[in-house]
This record gives C-alpha cells, structure tokens and sequence, in this order.
C-alpha cells in the first residue's frame, strides 16, 4: 500500500536502526579492594547524574552489617524563586533492603545527614542553587547477634557518609575535606581535619559513660575510611 | 487548573440591573424553578436529569461485601461526586478539593445519605458478614448552574430506579440470582429529598444590608451559570413531600434575614411537592414499560 | 530559685494570662449565663451619641448627627455613623474617626522607620516594615557610592544587591503614600541606610510615638534608633552618631547633663559633617562592624535590649528619657540575664513610672 | 439514655440548664501577642478554642495578592485529643473540615472590609483543643474575637449558635450528647440584627418548626454578642487606662 | 528568618567572646523562663501547656487506652507532633516526631513496663503534641511539656486482679479513684556551639549564627541516648573541636537536675 505517514518526517531511506555495541565494560573502573578486600568503593557509574558513588561492604569481622549503597547527586542546579545566597542542599534516604527501617527515622537520618555536609559543602560558591542527593540502601544484612534486636541504623551512618563524600568528589562539587565517620557501640561520630573537627554525633543507645573510648575508636575508623576513600580517588 | 469564571463588567452590569428591575436574562420570573427533564437508561439505575443546560447522570451500581464493623446490621452506601472540566473550565481534574465541590458534595451527601433516604439496614444480607454496598456515581456532563439540584434529583432518581439482583440465603449460603433469572428488587427508599438552590444579590451597598432595614436583597431560584457567577449569597434547602427539612446550607455570603430565608423554604417546598411528583410519576411509567416485557416472557412461559 | 531556669505555675487552668487581665476576677465560672436581660446595660447600637474617647465596638452606632466627616474605623448609612473597631473614638475638627486597640503599623509620609530588605527586584527593593504590605525603596531613593550628585547608570541596576540585600537592616523616612496605603521609601540623608554595629529588637508600633528625633545617644556609648514602626536598632555610638548631636547644643546637652552622669561626650573627637559625605563611598554600603566594640559596649547592648523589652512587656511608650530610667534602674541587677524574668520586668516598668511621676514629667503624655 | 434525661418533665437539661440558657461562655482576647497580630481563646461549655488571626500582611505568594481587596483564608485544625475518645486519624483534609473552612471563609469575607487592605492577606488558623457540642458556632464566636483583636475593620459582630429541637422544645446552645440525640441547627448572626451570614441544618427538621428554632436562636446569638462585646469592652478599658496612666 | 551580614557578625562575635554576650544577657547555662499550665484538658488523661518568654506555645495531651499486650508488641507510648502551619509529613515535622519517639523508648529508669496493668492488659499512652508558634527548634521545649503532662497523668485505678491469665477478665476500674501515673519522662536539651562556647536553649537569633548544636537527652541524673548533633538554621554549620562535645554534655549534667527540680515543684 502506498500510504504514507504524513506526519511524521521521514529519515534518508538508507537509514539503519542504531545498533549498540555489547556491553564490554560497564564499570569505569574495576573494583578497588583494600587489604582486607572488605570494603569496594566505586565512583561515576550513574550517567544520568552529576555525580555518584556505590559502596559495599562486606567483611562480617569489621563490621556489623553488610550493606550496599548507592548514591547520586544532583546539582549544582539552578532553584526557582527569589534568590539565595548560598545552595541548598537536600538529602533522600531510602531503603530497598528487606531489613525494616522506619520511615520517619530515616527522614530524620536525612536531616541529619545535611547537617554534617553542610559544614563540608563549601554551599556559598553556588548562590540560588540545589544540590540534590539521592541515597538508596541497596542491600543490608544485620550480622552480629546482639545488634539485630534494636534494628538500628546506627551502624550504617558511617558508610552513609562515605559514599555521599564520594559522590560528592566524583560530581566535582567543592568541599573542604574529606567527611567520613567511625562507629562504636552505639556512637557515630563524623570528622574531617584528620579528626580534629567534628561535624556531626548521633547516638541512639545506651548513656554515654565512655564517650572519650567512643571518639578514639571513631576517629581511627573515620581515618581508615577516609584512606580508603584516598587511594581510590588517586587510583582513578 | 481551574479557571475562574470572568463575566464581562457589561454584562455582569447588565444582568444586575436587569434583576434589579424584576427580569432574569432567560424570561424566568425569580421564584421559577428551570423544568426538569428526566430521562432514564437502558439499565437499572441509571438516570439522567436535565435542568435548563444543566445534564448530570447518576449511575448506581451495587456489589457484596462486609460491613463495617459498627454496624453489622447495615450496608454501604457512598455517593461520589464527579465533576470534570468536561462540565466546564471551572472544574479542576481529578482533584475534587475545590470550595465549591466539596460544598456541593457534601450537601448531596447530608441530604441523601445523611438523612436516611437509602434504607442501609435492608441492604444486610447477612449480619457482620455480607451486605449490599450501594455506589452512586454522580457525573456532571454540562453545566449551566444549579448542579446541587440537578445532581441531588439524579441521585434520588437513579435511586428509585435501581433493582438489585434478589438473593436467597440457606444457612451460610448466600445465592445470588442474576436479573434474567429472578425479578430483581428495588432499594427501600424511605423519603425523597429535593434540593433547592436560592442565590442572593444585593442590590444596595454593603452597610445597607448589614444596618438598613428595608431587606431588599433579591433571591432568585435556580440560578443559571452566568447568574452564579455575579452571586453575593447562595442557599441550599433540601425538603421533602412530608414536610421535613432534610438539609439547610447556607455557608457565609450575603447575610440575609431570617425571615426571608424562611420565605425561601416555605417556596422551596412547593417545588418539592411538584418535583416529587413529577418523579414518583416517571418511575411508574418506566417501571409499567418494563414490566409490559415481563408480562410478555412470563406469558410465553406460562404457554 | 535557681539561676538556670525560671518556671512559672498557672493553676487557673487554660485562662490566658496576658497582661491586662492578670487580675482577672474569679466569677464563679460554672455559672450557665441566663438567656435574659438581652437588652441589659450592653449597648447593641441603640445609643445616640458617643463622646470622645469612648470605647466603641464594631457595628456600634457613635452618632445619628451628619455633620461628621467619616474617617478611618467607621463606617455609615444615610445618616448615622457606625464603628468598624474595637477602639476609642477620635474627634479632630469635624473629622470623626475610631482609633483601634491594636493593629499593624500605618505608615505615615516623613516617619523615620527602621525595615529589614526581604526581595530585591526590578529597580527597587522591598522592605519589610512590619506594615500590612512590605514597602518600596527605590533605587533611584538611595544614595550610591561616588557622592551625591553622581548619576545613576545601567549598571547600577544590575548590581543592587552588592549595595543592599535580603535580609540587610536599614533605617529610612517614608518619602510618600501610594494608592493602597503602601509605603516608599528614601535614605537620601546621610542619618538613613544600612545598619551596622549592634543588634534589632522589635516592639508594637504604637509604643513608639512620633517625634522629632528617632536617633538616640544613650549613656553607655550605645546608640537607639527607635524606629516609628516598632523596629529598634541598637548599636555602638559611632563618630558620626557623636558628630550629629554635638555641633547642636539642644539634645546633646540633654545628655552630658543627664542624671546619669554620662561620660561628656568630647567634642574634639567629633568630625564635620561635610566631612564624613565627603567620605560617603562604599563603605555606607559595607556589611563590616566596627571592630572596636568592646564587651562592656556589647554588654550595653544587651542590657538595652532587655530594658526596652521590659518596657514593652509593661505596655510602656518609648521615649529617650524612659529608656535611660529603665537603663538606670536595671544597673540594680548585675546579671544581664535577670532581666528577662517576669517580676523583673514589672519592676523595671514600675521603676519607670514612678521615678517619672516623681521628675514630674509623666503628665505630659 | 433515655429520653426524659435529654429534656425532663420539669424543663430541666443533662446539664441543668433550662431550655433558653446558653453555656458557661468565657473568652479572652490578645492571649498570643507575640504570635499573632490577633488571637482569642474561647470557652463555651467545654469547647475549648485558640484562634489566631495574621494579617493583614504581605502575601507569601506573590499569586495570592488581589489589588482590589484582601485575600483570605481559614485552616481549622481538629485536634487528634479533642474528643474523649482520641481520633485514629487526622482530621486534616477530611471533607467535613473543608466544608467548615469554606462557610467561614465566607462568612467573614462579607463582614470584613477587605476593601480596605488591597493586595494583602488575612490568615486565620483555629485549634479545637477540645469540643463538647455548637463546635461551628463555637469557631465563629472565637473568630470574630480574634479579627477584632487584630483591629480588622469589620461591619459588625457575627455570633455563632447552635439550637437543637427535642420533640417541640429548641434547646439553646447545645453540648455533645444533645448534640447526638437530635436534630442541631447551627447559626452565623450578624450583630444585633436578624440578618443570618451562616445558617446549617444537617439533619431533619419539621419545616413548621423551623422559624420557632431560628427566632430562639437569634436570640441566644445576641445574648453571647454582648458577652463578647462585654469582654472586649472590659479588655479595651484595661488598655485605655493604662494607656492613660503613661 | 534571614539576618543581614552585619547582624550576624555581630552576634557571632558577641556569642564567640570570651565569655560570650548573648543579646539578651543570658549566662551560658540561663534558660529563658517559661510558663506551665497541666491538666486543663478534662477528657484527657494529663495535660500541660508551656509557653516561653518569646511567645513559642506548646501543647500536649495525654490520653491513655488499654490494651491486650499479649497480642502485639507495638511499643507503649506513642507521639504524635502537629506543628501549627508545617505539613504533618515536612522533614522538620517527621525528623523530631522520630527524635522524641526515641526519646520516649523504654529504657534504664523509664521502664515501659509500669504501664502494665495485668498479665495481659497494658496503658497505651498517646502523647499529643501541638505546636501552636515556635520561633526555633521546639524540642526542648516539648519535652518539658510532655513531662509536665506525663508527671500529672492521672489513671484510673485497676480494681480487678492482677493475675487475668487463666481466668479471663477484662480490667476493671474503680468509679472514682484515680492514680497517678507519675511517670518522669527524659528531658530534652538544646546547646549549640558558637566558635568555643557553648550555650543551651538558643533564641532564634542565636540558633541564626551558630555553627552547629548538640541535642542532649538527660534521665534520672543521667546523659542518656539519643544524642545527637543538629543544624538549627537551614543555610550554616561547622565542624568544631572535640573536647566541646564532653564539655558540652558536662554542662548539660550539671544543670539538668535544676531545670528537673524547677519542672517538678512548679
């Protein structure tokens, strides 16, 4: 039949459809592995977004769960309405592990979460801007016994906090330092400056007989991940 | 998004001085109610009414399920009030949150549903375990004013002219037999509610109507859209032929004495009464046209 | 009572305590209200006439006679005049008016008003003055770095907000009314814009009165700017603050020979006003304080700032003179901090009163 | 319950009150200062209502400014403890609480001179703390205290009531459990007049009956007007005086 | 609520002075004073209302049902957070209803188990809280509230047996008699950091300039969890060293007990 679509323009008749290539290397990098091959950092495997990072822990001795994360971010990108003088920064925390977590506490780990990154976002170098990260907890085992009772996200914060500062170095968004956190029973503690500034604390268990252990034991770990985090960015 | 109804100031002038002389733009004199048109479809419970330009169909439907918890001893019966920008630009899509639709679904809700005119208790059929939940969808295909009215008539009329399938209950077993094989049932309707609706202008300055005393405010039944749309005031009272007033909404807007609010009833009612009438006569006329089939079938049968 | 907090118990269930019923008397309140005496000794407008500063209520009728012309807070038909507030009646001339308890600042053309920029727009700012509408300020109503007389460019529109921003504090006179009761506004004077060195506390327009001078050396080295709309400012005296009152003998000496014994205020140090417009660049625009505030000036500061909050919290006006008594009565408690206490307040506010009523100069409000 | 402790052979009520008396009715004005530019909070019966007005004021939304008047608009906030049974839900964008926003927005929009604040806008929130039956009626009541307070030029009070009608007998200002036992018709008065801003009647009612309930109604709706106005007055008294005195 | 640049300035210096000047004279430890009404709410169990001196109102209603404990293990006090002009689902709105739900968790000398009527039937407490004006970050100020309620909760008094497992039996209640509940809830603390110093309960100008604010929650003598760190304004904070952490908790024991005793005697 000799009916042609008229509405639509038609393209040269020698035209192909596209063909993609098979997929040879997705990641952009192979997974880095530390020493005790526990923990994989990998950055930029999100097209759609300015930055993103996923990490995934695993090793049970180190930790108490064993989680994935991946994360996206968003901006700097132009707000509507009247002026500000400095971006706005916005975390969503959301959860795709079978482990329950409420809703409204991780709405209040977000809140926390852009409390620590506002004191290392230098926010006053992108005025009337968003910027805009996205967290999803792809997977998360809680594996020490005594842990898995209260059900405690706790324990996840730290990595929370890497792989936004990873994100947020891979969308080349400024920051003053490198933001990592250390946990121990029950405190997170998060520092930049080699942990001679905290930048935030959130305990939900327990009192708080021992908190100069706590920020010890923080601290070694805030470093430890911030090594990490160091050698990937220079491997890259 | 809705868009605000704008009458030109020439016309909205027009048409206010025009009411201030005792005319209405459509020849009606004030206290005449738009004849009402009903027109039933092929099926149970299903009604159209038409007033003046106004069109709103109501199809009923039915289905078993549990019932509240509460109130084991009653059936479900919602009313859902549908208005699209099909009706006009006024109506927003989807969301119904408008002042004016909440105002007019929850009028419709009080005066049928509220005042019992659907008798919910023979809708059990078994005690805390089945019952009939009845649904009225209300659809407001074209609309020149007065959609309260119209859609509360369509309501009541879909209502009457609703059969539900008879069912027969052995023990815990609950039959359900489909309308071709058993003559299914009608709904107990215990009143039928009509709706009124009065619209207010005010023909004088605003410290006339709050100090004077000459209560000249003008009341007109049965507003059309245009006339609606230039209001000051608007009252709902929903009656019906026992003398009963089912509902009264008069939700703020022109501040109007209570005895011409009670002028508006008493005018109110003898609509009702010919309204009412006008129904009960039409439901007869359809349910004879049916039944001449059924006399029909059942005398080949009896053959 | 312990110096970390102070807890206030209310046994009277729910009752509000604002300060005007606070000795609210204790009718047996599980009284029913009987449904009779509707016509008793409340009025529902069936009153001729009502004088001058008589407390009327809306829907009320204040007079039948037409002679008046209706002014603001009334309302009428045919011949009688009716009250649209809660408020005293106001007689001027033939001009009859009802002036409400309490409402928003109305701004009035010459105010000196204090106003914090909430929007910067096309050629103007807004400025929230704590009016019913924000006002406007000109771009063309500001004094630009490069003097007086330098012409306004292309360029200057485009860098507003390098001159004032959201959220800057500046003072400013009500050059005109528009239409809808909204104010312009200018600070083309070198006593108007931004605002530097001290702190904003704000109060209810009607305690401050419209004078002649809004801007206030205190003792103390802390100068307030009491603004008509309520908004005050108070900051470190700067030099020009100094230079503002000393060439005139009038207000300045008012202070020196203040009962406070302030420090006299040394005249050599004070610079020419011509001088200092010579100097007008952009540093009138500069968001840095001075940095020679000491802690005793910061210290005054604060205590100022309670003072007048206290005054407030009696429902006192704010004139200078108020402010300097209070100032001087709160020398009585060491702890700044005391001063935020409920008693403390009344005392302040009694203080105030009585010291004077005892000057003699409390009748002449 | 039964019938005769609703209403009692002597006239009495469930709570003593005759049939033409309204309940305890207490108010206070100006009680949020430093929230608002004009607050109430109400007792009538049990009801127990804080109304806080804002405004006039810049809009928040450049959207929301009508060069020719004020905008309004009214959030009713049912609290979830208000009832003596606690609420499983929030009564927020419950159908019911838009319907009573919308009548009294526009029962006060035609009694305010909005006229008067162009391009601004009016806010009034309204907590139910508690309720004991003539909720509406309480909500117009507290209100109109609170827009006086504010200093918004208004015509005249509006004073909200609500009647019920046992057998033949209205019964003034009713509380929860006549509330529940009968047919309730709730007024919106304007001032001393008989002109009705609001008038609701939710459910039956003889239509012979009616004027019978309107009239005892206006009536009552004046009695809690010049309560009102009689608060106000000795509030307005307190001000002028200290006024005077400094 | 924006400041202008000089303003902030000068409170931060003022705030970060050695010791620091509040703007209303505050010493660092001072709580503004504050105002308590309970039970005047008479269909709930307990109520309170606290208002502060810069007119920040808050209500909470505390209302008890019973409940058959045998069948879920859904916890026994429940908080519910409206704050006047705040959706219920905004971040500020869900962050601290989730705070003071931890806050109210059973622990070491808040033992839910006091709720328990009979082996198989508990109180359900329900904690209404309404927020009717706040200036800066309430939850300070709710917690004394929700204590002041909880502390003059009244209950009705069990006349039935204790022992209901083999006999079944719904709890009964004396007509009358009333006991009290007398449950002492965790208070909540606010500090914030200002360069070196550190000062509880900021104002809403204070909570404008500093760097960052720790939230404490105190029982029984005790610092006890959740703690946390928060920003009290939406556009600034800053890390801060260590030690400010310990010294800031030292402060909060030492004035705890004070702020408890004034609660308590009001």
């Amino acid at each position: 039949m000799n009916v042609q679509d008229r509405r639509r323009l038609l393209g040269p008749s020698n035209a192909k459809p596209i063909v993609f290539s098979a997929a040879t290397d997705i990641q952009s990098s192979e997974p880095k592995k530390d020493e005790s091959s526990s923990f994989i950092l990998n950055s930029g495997l999100i097209e759609n977004c300015n930055g993103s990072s996923l990490v995934e822990i695993r090793d049970p001795k180190v930790t108490q769960h064993q989680t994935s994360l991946i994360t996206s971010v968003y901006g700097p990108r132009a707000t509507k309405g009247s002026f500000t003088s400095q971006a706005s920064l916005s975390i969503q925390l959301k959860n795709g592990s079978s482990e329950k977590y409420n809703t409204t506490e991780l709405k209040e780990v977000s809140s926390f979460l852009v409390n620590v990154f506002n004191s290392v976002i230098n926010l006053s170098r992108y005025p009337k801007s968003g910027i805009d990260i996205f967290i999803y907890i792809l997977y998360d085992k809680v594996l020490s016994e005594e842990s898995k009772k209260s059900n405690n996200i706790s324990a996840i914060l730290p990595y929370c906090i890497s792989a936004i500062t990873l994100a947020l170095i891979n969308a080349g968004i400024e920051v003053d330092d490198i933001a990592t956190a250390g946990y121990y029973k029950g405190d997170v503690i998060s520092f930049i400056k080699n942990g001679e500034e905290v930048i935030g604390y959130w305990k939900d268990e327990g009192n708080c007989e021992s908190f100069d252990v706590a920020l010890e034991h923080c601290k070694t770990e805030a470093q430890k991940f911030k090594n990490l985090i160091t050698t990937h960015i220079l491997e890259e | 998004m809705a868009k605000e109804i704008i009458t030109p100031v020439a016309e909205s002038k027009f048409i206010l001085d025009a009411l201030k002389e005792n005319q209405r733009l459509d020849g009606r004199s004030f206290d005449k109610f738009r004849d009402v048109d009903i027109s039933f479809g092929k099926e149970y419970g299903d009604a159209t009414v038409t007033l003046g330009k106004t069109k709103v169909q109501c199809r009923v439907s039915c289905s078993i399920t549990q019932p509240y918890e509460d109130r084991p001893f009653e059936g479900l019966f919602i009313i859902s009030t549908e208005m699209s920008p099909m009706a006009g630009p006024q109506f927003e899509n989807g969301s119904n949150t408008g002042d004016d639709e909440v105002l007019c679904s929850r009028i419709i809700e009080k005066a049928i549903r509220r005042s019992g005119a659907l008798d919910v208790e023979g809708l059990c059929i078994v005690a805390g375990s089945k019952c009939w939940a009845i649904r009225a969808d209300v659809h407001v295909l074209d609309c020149d004013g007065g959609i309260i009215d119209a859609s509360c008539l369509a309501v009541i009329c879909a209502l009457l002219h609703f059969r539900k399938p008879d069912v027969s209950i052995l023990g815990e077993q609950v039959t359900v037999h489909p309308i071709n094989e058993r003559e299914p049932v009608a709904l107990g309707i215990l009143h039928i509610p009509i709706c009124v609706t009065f619209s207010f202008f005010n023909p004088q300055d605003v410290e006339e109507n709050i100090k004077g005393a000459g209560n000249n405010e003008i009341a007109i039944i049965d507003a059309t859209l245009k006339e609606e749309s230039l209001r000051d005031g608007v009252l709902t009272v929903t009656l019906n032929k026992n003398r009963e007033v089912v509902q009264v909404s008069k939700a703020g807007g022109l501040p109007m004495d209570a005895l011409s609010l009670m002028d508006c009833c008493h005018k109110a009612y003898d609509i009702t009464e010919r309204i009412t009438d006008q129904i009960l006569a039409l439901i007869k006329e359809d349910s004879q046209k049916r039944n001449k089939f059924a006399q029909i079938l059942s005398s080949e049968n009896a053959r | 009572m312990s110096d970390v907090i102070s807890v206030i118990k209310r046994q009277s269930g729910l009752k509000y305590a604002s300060i005007d019923n606070d000795e609210m008397e204790n009718f047996s309140s599980d009284e029913d209200v009987p449904m009779v005496d509707i016509d008793g000794k409340s009025n529902g407008g069936k009153r001729n006439e009502a004088a001058a500063g008589e407390i009327v209520t809306p829907g009320e009728l204040i007079t039948e006679d037409p002679i008046w012309m209706r002014g603001h807070g009334t309302y009428f038909l045919e011949n009688s005049t009716y009250s649209s507030a809660a408020g005293t009646i106001s007689r001027v001339n033939r001009l009859l008016s009802v002036i409400p308890l309490k409402g928003r600042y109305t701004p009035e053309t010459g105010d000196h008003i204090v106003g914090r920029i909430t929007d910067v727009g096309n050629k103007r700012w807004k400025v929230d003055i704590g009016g019913k509408q924000h006002a406007v300020l000109m771009l063309g109503s500001v004094n630009l770095p490069g003097g007086i007389l330098r012409r306004k460019s292309e360029s200057d529109e485009l860098q507003m907000r390098t001159f004032l921003k959201e959220g800057d504090v500046l003072n400013a006179e009500v050059q005109s009314l528009f239409q809808d009761g909204s104010a312009s506004l200018h600070t083309r004077s070198l006593k108007y814009g931004k605002l530097r060195d001290g702190l904003l506390i704000q109060v209810p327009s009607s305690l401050v009165v419209r004078s002649k001078n809004h801007t206030h050396n205190l003792p103390g080295n802390v100068t307030v700017l009491l603004g008509v709309n309520g908004f005050i400012w108070l900051r470190k005296t700067s030099k020009m603050d100094v230079a503002r009152e000393t060439p005139s003998a009038g207000p300045a000496s008012d202070i020196s020979e203040g009962p406070t014994g302030a420090k006299s205020l040394n005249p050599t140090n004070s610079v020419s006003i011509t001088r200092l417009e010579e100097e007008s660049s952009w540093k009138i625009y500069s968001d840095k304080n001075d940095p020679s505030i000491t802690p005793s000036i910061r210290q005054n500061i604060s205590r100022y700032a309670n003072v007048i909050k206290a005054l407030a919290f009696c429902e006192i006006g704010l004139t200078h003179e108020r402010i300097v008594i209070g100032y001087e009565a709160s020398i009585a408690y060491s702890n700044i901090g005391e001063l935020i206490e409920r008693e403390v307040m009344e005392s302040i506010g009694d203080d105030v009163i009585n010291i004077e009523k005892m000057r003699g100069n409390g009748a002449t409000e | 319950m039964s019938r005769f402790e609703i209403y009692s052979p002597e006239g009495l009520r469930l709570d003593g009150r005759r049939w033409n008396e309204v309940r305890r009715f207490e108010c206070s004005i100006n009680t949020h200062a430093h929230a608002a530019d004009g607050s109430s909070y109400l007792e009538q019966g049990n009801n127990k209502i804080i109304t806080l007005v804002k405004g006039p004021k810049e809009p928040s939304l450049r959207s929301q400014a009508n060069s020719l008047k004020a905008t309004m608009d009214v959030s009713v906030n049912i609290t979830r403890f208000s009832k003596f049974e606690r609420s499983a839900i929030s009564h927020k964008n419950e159908r019911r609480v838009l319907e009573i926003q919308t009548a009294l927005l526009r029962t006060f929009e035609k009694n305010i001179m909005l006229h008067l604040y162009p391009r601004t806008q009016i806010s009034i929130q309204v907590h139910i703390l508690q309720q004991d039956g003539g909720m509406f009626a309480s909500l117009i009541n507290g209100i109109t205290l609170a827009l006086i307070d504010a200093g918004i030029a208004m015509y005249d009070y509006v004073s909200g009531i609500s009647i019920g009608l046992f057998d033949t007998t209205p019964l003034l200002d009713v509380n929860t459990l006549e509330e529940n036992a009968m047919s309730t018709v709730t007024l919106g008065v304007i001032g001393k007049s008989e002109k009705l801003s609001l008038l609701s009647v939710e459910d039956k009612i003889p239509l012979d009956r009616l004027e019978s309930v309107l009239a005892i109604g206006i009536a009552g709706a004046h009695r809690l007007r010049d309560l009102m106005d009689e608060e106000l007055r000795k509030h307005a008294h307190k001000r002028v005086i200290k006024a005077s005195t400094k | 609520m924006t400041l202008s640049i000089a303003e902030k300035s000068y409170l931060y210096d003022s705030l970060t002075a050695s010791p620091s000047i509040r703007p209303d004279g505050r010493k660092p430890h001072q709580f503004r004073p504050i105002e308590v009404s309970t039970d005047f709410l008479p269909s709930s169990n307990g109520s309170s209302r606290i208002i502060s001196g810069d007119g920040s109102e808050c209500i909470v209603s505390v209302k008890a049902k019973v409940i058959d404990h045998t069948l879920s293990d859904e916890e026994l006090i429940q908080v519910d957070l409206d704050i006047a002009g705040e959706r219920t689902d905004s971040p500020q709105v869900e962050t601290l209803m989730s705070l003071l739900n931890k806050v109210l968790k059973s622990g070491p000398g808040f033992e839910h188990s006091r709720l328990q009527l009979t082996e198989r039937y508990s109180f359900k407490i329900f904690i209404d809280i309404l927020v009717i004006s706040s200036n800066c970050n309430p939850a300070s100020l709710i917690s004394f509230a929700m204590f002041s309620a909880l502390n003059t909760t009244t209950l009705p008094k069990l006349i039935s047996s204790f022992d209901d497992l083999k006999v079944e039996e719904l709890p009964m209640f004396d007509d009358y008699d009333l006991v009290n509940l007398k449950l002492k809830s965790p208070l909540v603390f606010l500090l914030a950091i200002v360069g070196n110093n550190l000062i509880v309960d900021p104002d809403a100008n204070e909570s404008e300039v500093c760097d960052n604010a720790i939230i404490v929650t105190w029982l029984d003598g005790k610092i006890r969890s959740p703690i946390r760190t928060l920003t009290l304004n939406n556009s600034y904070s800053k890390g801060f060293d260590p030690t400010l952490l310990q010294k800031g908790l030292k402060l909060i024991e030492e004035n705890a007990a004070a702020v408890l005793t004034a609660l308590e005697s009001s």
